[in-house]
């Protein structure tokens, strides 16, 4: 596969304004700005980036706890995901959602979710429905190896197989769910091996390779196209920071994330970009000094945006029922 | 006007929408040629293929977490659980993601679905099969929830379910399906939250819905023989509530019975009746009183299963308690 | 491995027992003496009959809804199970249960199950339970082909895969889930290949020979006793009957229950008992009568015994909580 | 005396009972090293090994179910659910297996477990990870369910939920978690079934648990300056209920407020408002108030999860309307 240098350029971009704009929201959850859970993706960047690359606008995906990474590279708009962070009546979801809710039905993001493996299943409804449909869409399904215990990672998987549902599952195999290693939450190493469970496709890649998950994932993607159905695509990788915000994460040692930062997938980026000379460090600092600049305006954005009135609190229950105030 | 069974309203409904709009479709657990477990979609995998009359394996959560997805990208889907005893198993699904997406997301989604969950006792199929669980799904905000007595109201309350932009529980009672009743020949929505008045009387009102409609009324003709005048009103839609209808009957009889086939202890009438206590107390001349099944699973025996639940005679005794 | 022909015969005798109950209890439903749902075994008794000739009194099962054969094969007493179905006072759940939940705690049968898959999930807890006490106790836990759908299979065979749990999990794969045939609700063949997924030995043995039942089911005990954890084990067999009685069973063709019907467990095995002379025809038409008899001794027991006071309704619920009767 | 949180009073309870019976083990997600998702556990891995205290999975499913095989089997299990949002993902194991094995049995199995259930909003968590969900579970008849609001009734009340045979719901407020109060030195068992009178009064009874249990106090004090004499009633055990301290109460004060934090329709505070208004009708001087949550998903931001929640303010002006 020969990649245009625009488009590894736009990778690049993807996963540095992912990293920025997290950094960015930890130092606000740090000083209380935004509250609430957040779980950051800083380290699996080039997952989200490298699979979403494959898609159009009018694809789809559902995202997990730990989603923006998912929402940055499906196209979503860092102003609002950061207003929606704050709470604010400019946000996503005007305010209602947070960081673990943000979705965006124009761009096919089908929604950050806080029940793990509950976007398994809603994948598998939205490839029911392109099936149906008979559009060329596919939906992908992220989600995390100790989701692939719970009860809808099975079941969606079977229900996709048996109908050949246009449907990618892309788990991002960061080794942990929460404090449990993946060997003491499932007696397999590679999780694309419980493909065999549903006589689909299963691959495994490095994660923090972004041609891999590009490449994997687009062959996945082609397959569904094909109408020839799902495939799951391991991507291992790893989280730098705790399972959310405030966990210092002492169930894992010093070594082990130094060895994850030494395959920091942004840093091999750059070295390739440089390498094959298809950016000088000029235009790497250049692209950086932009994005620091979108980041900031987006918070700014945030920040100057009003919080919703109260009465907003009882609106979008139902399309047409409007809850009872206080 | 013709004659149609309870499942033939239902499916006749289906039918009706399927016909009109391809975004409509069924799937769940036999649904297919087999035509469901109670028969309620026969005939419509040969009208309507495989493509649109869905057989599932036996996974709950992912009938319920799909018809989300699917809602969500431009369908209606109208998906089946065999039991509403399984709604169990689908229950995140239903409460946590139906339920909340919509709000969650600010407004900007629509999830047009519809659950259809048969419920009630009386088959004798014991503790796992024969629940009436209409009070968890009527607490979840996002979720509306009806449950037709008849087949008219069956028919009529589908084509509004499947037309609504919101998740729709739509309860039928097994013992019901086969219970024949008058159609209008051109079948039309019924709109949610309006109950009905299936007997005027002036003395007490009891509010029921499903099954227990006709435990109501033949309860009312046992009182009719001792002078007392009963109002029977079937709720029709749990959620929206018909207030009103409530308001106005109580306003006349000032006295209330509640009948459901839920376990007594946290079913959906109390809910009602702690409405009634709050807003219409000074309306009242004597308790509220409820009738639901007794606090247990439902037993198996048949002469135990006839005891639990509520009776004829249970609905007789609780007004004479308030006369 | 070889059997002692005592052994052998009294399988044989559970298998013809199982039978002659099954046939029973349908022509009491076809009158209308025993109601509700009622799931026939017949054609299936080779599984739980060689599965549970591996057991001991104190050892675990869990059952489904098709519940008969395994209560039988696990020493369960047929005049308590057909009192039961007769939602008798003298049933072994005085009653309450009915066909699908018929238990024996003081046999370690814990209990037939109406919810598809609900035992998979107890079957864990029994075998946590008995590898926390550190006794040499075994759970095994019989399920359908299309329970293997289900959430709980996934999450209860995870769990026992990593804690090493001692149960085995048998497949009852009858080709169907209902109305649906097993190519429709999976993309597999051998169920077994689902083992693969939580890195535990699976194996597919053909479940209408007893033999083959009792020494893979046999093997995995073993490993279970060993603390070398769960086994899946696969038994291809085959319902002669409807789902449950009342189903005509419309979705196969004669000619697929005919070929079953040819590879009848009980055929042959009564082939294997004369040409081994382990039994003789004389032999085998006294087990027949004797069966027969206690059969109608249970249907007696049951018939004359009385139904429950309806008071009875409100005991049990909790074991020291009485609820209010009307 | 001993200060305590709530979170080390339930911690302390467990270790007890560990101490005493090889029976009792916990499991759950994260309870091991990582102590739990708010630190109920921590310690306890360090104390009784990794065979006492089990990290597992991300399958709510068979942590239940695993609990009901575990105690069927001669086990104590306490299973936690790290947000009792999730209980919709082991929703048939509890409603189904562990309320119903003993009746289906015949009263022949017993199933002595726990399980803890964290719950409450107020932490900017939202929709899926800041409910209130006592009604689902106290209509399943087969669980009991208790609801404490400091660390003395949460330690005196795990240890009867480990003592008791049947399946015990266990909720505990996340807000509540690092509250300190006053502990007995001797941690003794509190039955189940008892509320307690928080503060006496004599114009209005207030009927509220867990976390509201303070709000309502704030609120009485507030009205105290308005000459209105509340008392307040934390239920402590949701079932069994403990209607003679309710009758009691109301047959002193004869109004009542019922305050939670469940979204008010369809809550359990509806079941014991339509108690009340069933057979206590002829004590009432007013309407019987509940003061919920709005019925609502909960909000994610700060300032509407804020304003749907019941407030002080919300306890006071429903106690006023019934002056
Ligand atoms: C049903 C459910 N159970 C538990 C949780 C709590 N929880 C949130 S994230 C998480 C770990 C998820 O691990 P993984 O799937 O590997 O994703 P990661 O966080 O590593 O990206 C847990 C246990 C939850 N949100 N939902
Ligand atoms: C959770 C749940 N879903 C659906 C059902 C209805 N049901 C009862 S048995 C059955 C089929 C089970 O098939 P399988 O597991 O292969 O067992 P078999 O009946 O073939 O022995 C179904 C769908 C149920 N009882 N429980
Ligand atoms: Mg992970
Ligand atoms: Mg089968």
């Amino acid at each position: 596969m020969k990649l245009e240098n625009e488009k590894i350029l736009e990778m690049y971009v993807n996963m540095v304004k992912i990293r920025k704009f997290e950094e960015e929201a930890m130092d606000l959850f740090a000083v209380g700005d935004i509250q609430g859970f957040v779980h950051l993706y800083i380290g699996e960047e080039a997952v989200a980036t490298g699979a979403c690359a494959n898609l159009n606008e009018d694809d789809y995906i559902t995202s997990t706890h730990r989603g923006h990474g998912h929402i940055v590279s499906k196209g979503g708009d860092i102003k609002l995901m950061m207003a929606e962070l704050y709470g604010k009546k400019t946000g996503y979801c005007k305010g209602k959602g947070g960081s673990m809710h943000i979705a965006d039905a124009t761009k096919g993001i089908l929604g950050a979710n806080g029940i793990v493996g509950a976007g398994h299943d809603i994948a598998a409804g939205a490839g029911l429905s392109i099936k149906y449909r008979k559009t060329n869409q596919v939906c992908i399904c992220f989600f995390g190896d100790a989701s692939t215990n719970q009860s809808t990672f099975h079941e969606a998987l079977n229900l996709s197989s048996i109908w050949k549902l246009p449907v990618v599952f892309v788990c991002e195999n960061n080794g942990y769910g929460i404090s449990l290693s993946q060997k003491n939450h499932q007696a397999i190493k590679d999780i694309s091996d419980r493909a065999v469970a549903y006589n689909i496709p299963g691959v495994t890649v490095d994660g923090n390779d972004v041609f891999a998950v590009y490449e994997a994932v687009g062959e996945a993607v082609n397959r569904a196209r094909k109408q020839q159905g799902p495939t799951l695509v391991e991507c291992k990788t790893y989280r730098y920071r705790g399972h959310f915000e405030g966990d210092p994460a002492l169930y894992r040692s010093k070594e082990e994330l130094e060895e994850w930062l030494e395959k920091d997938p942004i840093d091999r980026m750059e070295k390739y970009l440089l390498e094959n000379n298809i950016a000088s460090k000029d235009k790497i600092k250049e692209i950086s000094d932009r994005l620091d600049s979108e980041i900031q305006e987006a918070v700014s954005f945030a920040k100057e945006s009003p919080f919703p009135d109260v009465g907003a609190s009882v609106e979008d229950v139902y399309s047409d029922i409007v809850e009872e105030v206080k | 006007m013709r004659k149609m069974t309870y499942a033939e309203g239902i499916r006749e409904a289906m039918r009706i929408r399927m016909q009109e709009d391809d975004s409509v479709l069924i799937f769940g657990e036999d649904v297919g040629q087999f035509g469901g477990c109670f028969g309620v979609t026969a005939g419509m995998f040969e009208e309507f293929s495989g493509e649109r009359i869905k057989d599932t394996p036996i996974s709950e959560g992912v009938i319920i977490g799909a018809a989300v997805g699917a809602a969500a990208t431009g369908l209606k889907p109208i998906a089946e659980l065999m039991f509403v005893d399984f709604t169990t198993v689908g229950m995140d699904q239903l409460a946590n993601q139906a339920a909340k997406m919509r709000y969650m997301f600010g407004g900007k989604i629509s999830l047009p679905m519809v659950v259809r969950l048969p419920g009630g006792a009386g088959t004798r199929a014991a503790a796992q099969h024969s629940q009436s669980l209409e009070s968890w799904l009527t607490h979840v905000p996002g979720l509306k929830a009806v449950y037709p007595s008849n087949a008219e109201d069956a028919a009529g309350l589908m084509l509004t379910a499947i037309d609504d932009d919101n998740p729709v529980i739509f309860y039928e009672h097994k013992v019901l399906y086969a219970m024949e009743s008058e159609v209008q020949d051109k079948i039309e929505p019924i709109p949610f939250g309006k109950a009905k008045v299936k007997r005027e009387g002036k003395d007490v009102t009891i509010i029921t819905y499903a099954k227990q409609v006709y435990d109501a009324l033949e309860a009312a003709k046992i009182l009719e023989a001792d002078g007392i005048d009963v109002e029977v009103i079937d709720l029709r839609s749990l959620y929206p509530l018909d207030k009103e209808a409530l308001e106005k009957s109580i306003k006349k009889t000032n006295k209330v019975v509640l009948v459901s086939e839920e376990v007594k202890r946290g079913g959906y009438i109390g809910e009602i009746a702690a409405m009634i206590a709050e807003e219409f107390f000074y309306e009242l001349d004597g308790p509220v009183v409820r009738v639901g099944t007794l606090n247990v699973p439902i037993p198996f025996s048949p002469v135990l299963e006839d005891y639990v639940l509520p009776r004829v005679e249970d609905i007789v005794k609780a007004v004479k308690k308030i006369m």
